[in-house]
């Protein structure tokens, strides 16, 4: 059985102290833990950002890839093994900005894999750029007068895409984001979790400003209702839903046409092709006898 | 047997290309070998189109231009391409046109005879097989091959327009067709460039392939995806990015894993080139080069991707070029690049072009053995203490993938230390990695092979060529030889790293490419200290043929 | 005067960039010029950076890495850089480490005699004025300056913790500190590279910017967006295939636009180079480069992207690769590169590092004229039949704008005519218009400006450099003089195309490049037939120094 | 005042003969006339694809870039001089797949512009491949045994977004289409329609099936009411509504603050800037006299 500490390493972090990217990963281990998996079972990818830099913290496979990009490594290393439990840590710059398409299109393929956005409304590690989250009217380095345009709204993209797990996390909420988690890997299908993580450098308000507004979502907000969900991450109001946003029954997973032809086998174990099966193709190609 | 060339035009969306097949089929069937070659517009109807069926009894496979028989679909298509009639070549051509040798009204045959107008191509390709003396029966074997899963009734109708097609091409020809094409045993193996690299991709051991469609290159996803039960997994990406994103997030995961696309999909792709590079995840790119910049001419050919392809990438890492001379070198070439991109943990590169890509080639063999897939992986229980990135003067550090073993695999495009980790340690770790993956020059610079060389003792004139010029060059010796010019070829297939190699004393070398700039000239000339004594440059998007050497190198050489 | 250099290191975070500012503007102040080098970890928080002022009477732009006096914020920041003091140099260190020359508990004195720590970093300031022998007063009116806005209390408690630091130091220093450097009437210009390139770029004419945040290029726009009364728009945009395609259009309709990046965003700049290549649309890309492959060292600096921006883009193609020496340099380039790209309607490129970038150059005079922007425009009412790309030999066609007049201005990716119509006829059309747009080579060529020779006549040993190396390849003349060599050096700023040029007779060549693989080697050889002796490369993300120059030279002859 | 025919050229079209582009053309021909304007002041901007070559069939200022990435040069065209009536011309390939983080982003900055997207749910240039908008099962060359992913819905994300004109057309209704088109024209800011262009050469349904489903939206239909155009773009019916499926009230248009710097003038109208300016910022990089 795996103890907490199986998931613990010993690189150096360089986030700020008291960053709340710390919180995210203690709950990511002891979701990793609850969920009984070793860490040769895990694979973390990311892309570029302070974000990006967790899979470094903490004992387990890992891709840190380019910037923008974790969503279609993430996706390949699914298609190739399954088995593996696959999660993509990224910021908002990275998953909405850079990787915007990724995402979009992430949702149509619906591959088994869960994606946490740490979402600090800012490109932190570029020192302070606006991000595809940052509120409009925010100063920001780039944007000495304000943020002049709107932010785009993820959850609710995902929501209508039928993605069947969405929820909204918060960093300062560590035993709750650890449940999210365990609720998200367990889904069979692509799971999102866009987590509220202020940054305790750039950002502009204080990190109490964000506890006294986040409010756990009621034990009857029904989460299978696509409707309601879609309300509640669009509807502005002094408080921020966190939760489970919108749960799905399950659709088919990426790739489930072709796991029957390989039952269900990871790629690599696969047996490399016959050279006759080739050859019998390439008669194909040949004038008749 | 002089080699007989036939031309098929007509418009996109006439049928020319299913007319080609068919043809191409029977004559194969016949017992020749032929070439078949492709030039089109950008577009799904309309145009002008050709589709052209070289004949020989030996495979030349590459294209003549002039026509024995021009076969035209329509009135514009006769006017198109009615200069490239030999002197005594013929022109068959339906209802619309003037001045042909052989004029059968196709569609109205089809129509008054068979009942439809859908028919009339039918007549056609009859008239074809006719005016070339090839047996009906080898037509009507191949019709019934292929019309096999229709209704009896269209394959019915399809053997009476052939025949009709052939009665009436038989009674046109009379004194005009000096062709006879008796039935023979050649066999041979008849296919194009895509084709094949999709088979050397599974025969590889390939087993994941995502790309965005983009010609010349489509083919190969679209091969491996109908053919399932090759075991490929096979997704359409939502943009090059994400392709190759994906591709090196397959192979990371322990799976061979390609991409293929065109040069301005490519262009796309170079950040993840040098994330190849760097996290040292092997991963094959095709890319079929057609003539640039931007969106150029996208159904044309072009060598005009050598230089940027080479140099793709920030940042300085190793990587390997290839450019396959015909399909049989694809497949092989294939091969090669998994192999040598898991060898050695890099980016491979595979060149094609628009021509190799569509032009269907012949052999008398297509020989699948020779170099056999080959895998790179270390052994996770032999090893103790797992470090990905682990130093070593080789470059090459011992690869394992994720879930394989309990040893955890950690790839990262930060420079990084053993194990993956993001350093900043410069001087201690940041320098010593940068040194081991430049370490992996000095083998791999000793794997690539050096350039083929033909016919280079009695030459005193060398025509320097690369890729699926390889064809046109060997025979453009023949024409030169004619003209009493004692040529030879040398040429190039693996682009880069250049290999050892010393080019002869004492000949002239010219330099032959589809580009205007001359640029495996200049690749050359910075390795190889060669000096070139003529340059013939084509690019006009048309391929390089032994008749356009010979013509360019006389009208050049002083 | 001896160079006198100073070093703070410290964490990120912990001010040493304050602390460093405050203390070059007051060397500055006092006269002499100050060269201010910055070396940081990518964090945001933590790690150990250093900021270098290199002190002279003379502007110096290059660093000295051995410090006169080491100011050092934390106990690791005392272990790491301790070895680059030299012999008869001090260690000023606060209250957390061992064996400083001079010790002032910098928080304990803030706290207990100006009520906050948040005052210790001036407390340091003040004792590193007082090490350095420079009037208090200079001090104080600069840090009157830099509170000017600020509280009156903080102002004042700023003065007091001033003057404390330096009364400790002076007390401190007794023996310890030759140091001396007295008001002098210098005046100097202290700027950077991105500040320089913004500068020159609104000089230039550029109205529009558009960007995706990256190290080292991202205070270019950040610059252009705080400062909107220059009237720049200034877009962040989603990615960098979004910013430059932004550019592009700008600049089609009818303004100077410009992108910078570093070669990671810059690669997948790569299929809208081509695409400005194809569409002859003026576009200026600034290029940061940085050590890669990948992400490698994001803030670290490097030359390695060289033969990779010559080369980038698919298909054939002219753009001009331009590389700032320094920001005076950099500032005249950026004229040069808006004013080329109109001129040849063409991409242009200009190479910066992040040395150059984040460094601080001092120049007695700052002397903008020179190069004056200059459009190249069409005249709309001297037109009558508009053709945007009417062929003509010098391969460059009228450019207008849409909406400037009645003309109707269409641009195309696909190869066109000339009113930009895509064109299927490739001997009539395609052929023409690639050759038209290839003929610009021959103008531009003759426009590059050829490298500047530096001591030829005496040297028999040339330094061979190129970009941001300038002033370390003049330093280390110097110092291989005092070894008894007689080097000169031939300096490149113009990269490519590259222009007519003959290396001297007779003299050994030296590569000195910031990469592995010699990028510019490479480049000369294929261009210029020459043979280095030598060469001499830097690739562990620092800058290269005269001193690394020197003692690399000296261990690498024979 | 335009006549009808200063839009016609004489550039021959590489269309199939009857494809419903053309009539997506004319209604862009009629649209432009009625609107008033005369060619020179209108911009169209297009990637690659069928829909993508557009521009060059009628008498107008283009350009035509690169496939996927029309928004960004329009975006720029648009932000350099906003009195060209700027409109992209593009397909569901092009808009939806290569570009999708374009249209994203478009969404945020809400700049002046029409977007028109031929939506023929396929990739007809290259021969008929799936695109985001085929529906899942159809089979097509690369999806052989029929699509195994989602679609993606792009006018759900534009509403979500606050788009202020959000559309349908068909292409087989091109008065209907042409009045969209003056209506959207004449929206300041980000004016988009979804025009169902069936392709007749890779389409899998004939002409009349669409003609058979496309209905009017009601008179009574209220455009404003966001959730209820959600609502209608997200129900599965057997009827395809066209229209206005959303118009809201006039957003800041994109530079709106820049434009009040430079006078509202276009840039390239703008003097040079004074080489005096530029001297006296440098002053500020001078040590003190
Ligand atoms: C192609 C590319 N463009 C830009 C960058 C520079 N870059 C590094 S991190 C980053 C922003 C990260 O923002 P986010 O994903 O929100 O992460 P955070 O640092 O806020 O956690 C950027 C723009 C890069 N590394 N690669
Ligand atoms: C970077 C790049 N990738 C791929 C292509 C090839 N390509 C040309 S058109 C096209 C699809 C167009 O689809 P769509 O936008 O729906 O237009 P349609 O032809 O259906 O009207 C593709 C993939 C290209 N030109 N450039
Ligand atoms: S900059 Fe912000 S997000 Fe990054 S580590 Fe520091 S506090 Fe965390
Ligand atoms: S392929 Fe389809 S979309 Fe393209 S022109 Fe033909 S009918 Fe129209
Ligand atoms: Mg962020
Ligand atoms: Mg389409």
């Amino acid at each position: 059985m795996p103890k907490e500490n199986e998931f613990e390493n010993d690189v150096a972090s360089q986030w700020c102290p008291g960053c709340p990217n710390f919180n995210i990963l203690d709950a990511i281990k002891s979701a990793l833990v609850e969920l009984k998996k070793s860490p040769d079972q895990v694979c973390l990818i990311s892309g570029i950002g302070q974000a990006a830099k967790l899979p470094h913290y903490l004992q387990c496979n890992f891709f840190n890839g380019l910037h923008g990009r974790a969503l279609p490594a993430a996706i390949g290393i699914h298609a190739t093994n399954p088995q593996l439990t696959t999660m993509v840590v990224t910021g908002d710059g990275d998953c909405y900005g850079e990787g915007g398409n990724h995402f979009l299109h992430a949702l149509r393929r619906n591959p088994d894999i869960t994606v946490v956005v740490h979402n600090n409304e800012i490109y932190a590690l570029t020192k302070g750029q606006a991000s595809p989250t940052t509120p409009a009217g925010e100063k920001r380095s780039i944007q000495a007068k304000g943020v002049q345009i709107a932010p785009l709204n993820m959850p609710a993209i995902a929501i209508i895409h039928g993605c069947g797990f969405v929820a909204r996390g918060f960093a300062g909420e560590p035993k709750h984001l650890k449940d999210l988690l365990v609720a998200a890997v367990r889904h069979r299908g692509l799971s999102y979790i866009d987590v509220i993580q202020p940054c305790i450098t750039w950002g502009t308000r204080p990190f109490s400003w964000y506890k006294d507004r986040v409010q756990q979502l009621d034990d009857d907000y029904d989460t299978a209702d696509q409707s309601r969900a879609l309300e509640k991450v669009m509807e502005s109001s002094e408080k921020i839903p966190i939760g489970v946003l919108y749960q799905a029954s399950e659709r088919k997973v990426f790739g489930h046409r072709f796991r029957e032809i390989v039952d269900q086998r990871p790629l690599p174990e696969l047996d490399p092709i016959d050279a006759e099966e080739i050859k019998s193709l390439l008669q194909g190609f040949r004038s008749a006898p | 047997m002089h080699d007989v060339n036939v031309v098929i035009a007509g418009a996109a969306g006439e049928g020319i290309q299913t007319i080609g097949a068919i043809v191409s089929k029977t004559v194969l069937d016949q017992g020749y070998a032929v070439f078949t070659w492709q030039e089109y517009e950008s577009r799904i109807r309309g145009g002008q189109n050709s589709y052209s069926i070289r004949i020989s009894d030996q495979p030349h496979n590459t294209p003549l231009i002039e026509a024995d028989i021009l076969l035209a679909l329509n009135a514009e298509a006769v006017e198109k391409y009615r200069p490239l009639i030999k002197e005594n070549g013929i022109l068959i051509s339906g209802e619309s046109s003037e001045g042909s040798s052989i004029r059968i009204p196709f569609s109205k045959v089809a129509k008054d005879e068979l009942g439809k107008k859908i028919y009339a191509n039918t007549v056609a390709v009859g008239a074809l097989i006719g005016a070339l003396g090839i047996d009906l029966k080898t037509l009507q074997k191949e019709i019934k091959n292929r019309f096999a899963d229709k209704a009896d009734e269209i394959l019915e109708k399809n053997r009476l327009a052939a025949e009709k097609g052939y009665e009436m091409a038989d009674e046109g020809c009379r004194d005009l067709c000096p062709w006879n094409l008796p039935k023979r045993d050649g066999r041979f193996y008849h296919i194009s460039g895509n084709e094949a690299i999709a088979l050397g991709a599974a025969y590889a051991g390939c087993r994941f392939i995502a790309a965005y469609p983009m010609t010349p290159s489509t083919e190969i996803i679209t091969y491996l995806a109908e053919n399932e039960n090759l075991g490929v997994f096979a997704e359409q990406a939502e943009d090059e990015i994400a392709a190759i994103g994906m591709a090196i997030g397959a192979s990371y995961a322990g799976t061979r894993a390609m991409t293929a696309t065109a040069g301005g999909g490519f262009a796309l792709m170079v950040e993840h080139v040098s994330l190849a590079g760097m996290i040292e995840v092997p991963v094959v790119i095709v890319v079929g080069q057609r003539p640039g910049p931007a969106t150029g001419l996208p159904t044309r050919t072009s060598q005009g991707d050598l230089l940027f392809v080479i140099h793709a990438g920030h940042g300085e890492f190793h990587k390997l070029v290839l450019a396959a001379s015909d399909p049989l070198d694809a497949f092989h070439k294939t091969v090669r690049a998994f192999n040598l991109a898991d060898k050695y943990q890099i980016p491979v590169m595979l060149l094609t072009d628009q021509f190799l890509t569509d032009s269907g080639f012949s052999f008398e063999e297509f020989d699948i053995d020779g170099e056999k897939p080959a895998t790179f992986l270390a052994d996770p229980d032999a090893i103790e203490d797992y470090k990905r990135y682990q130093l070593d003067d080789s470059g090459i550090s011992p690869r394992l993938y994720p879930g394989q073993s309990k040893h955890l695999v950690g790839v990262d495009s930060d420079e990084h230390d053993e194990r993956g980790h993001i350093t900043e340690d410069l001087v201690n770790v940041a320098l010593p990695m940068a040194q081991k993956r430049l370490a992996k020059n000095k083998k791999l610079k000793k794997d690539v092979m050096p350039p083929q060389e033909i016919a280079l003792d009695e030459a005193d004139t060398v025509l320097v060529g690369w890729g699926s010029a390889r064809a046109a060059l060997l025979e453009a010796l023949d024409l030169l030889k004619a003209d009493g010019i004692n040529a030879g070829v040398i040429h190039f297939s693996e682009m880069w790293p250049l290999p050892d190699y010393s080019f002869p004393a004492n000949k002239k070398f010219w330099t032959i490419e589809s580009n205007a700039t001359g640029q495996l000239a200049r690749l050359l000339r910075s390795e190889y200290n060669v000096i070139f004594e003529g340059r013939i440059h084509r690019y006009d998007g048309l391929p390089l043929t032994a008749d356009f050497i010979r013509t360019n190198f006389n009208a050049k050489r002083k």
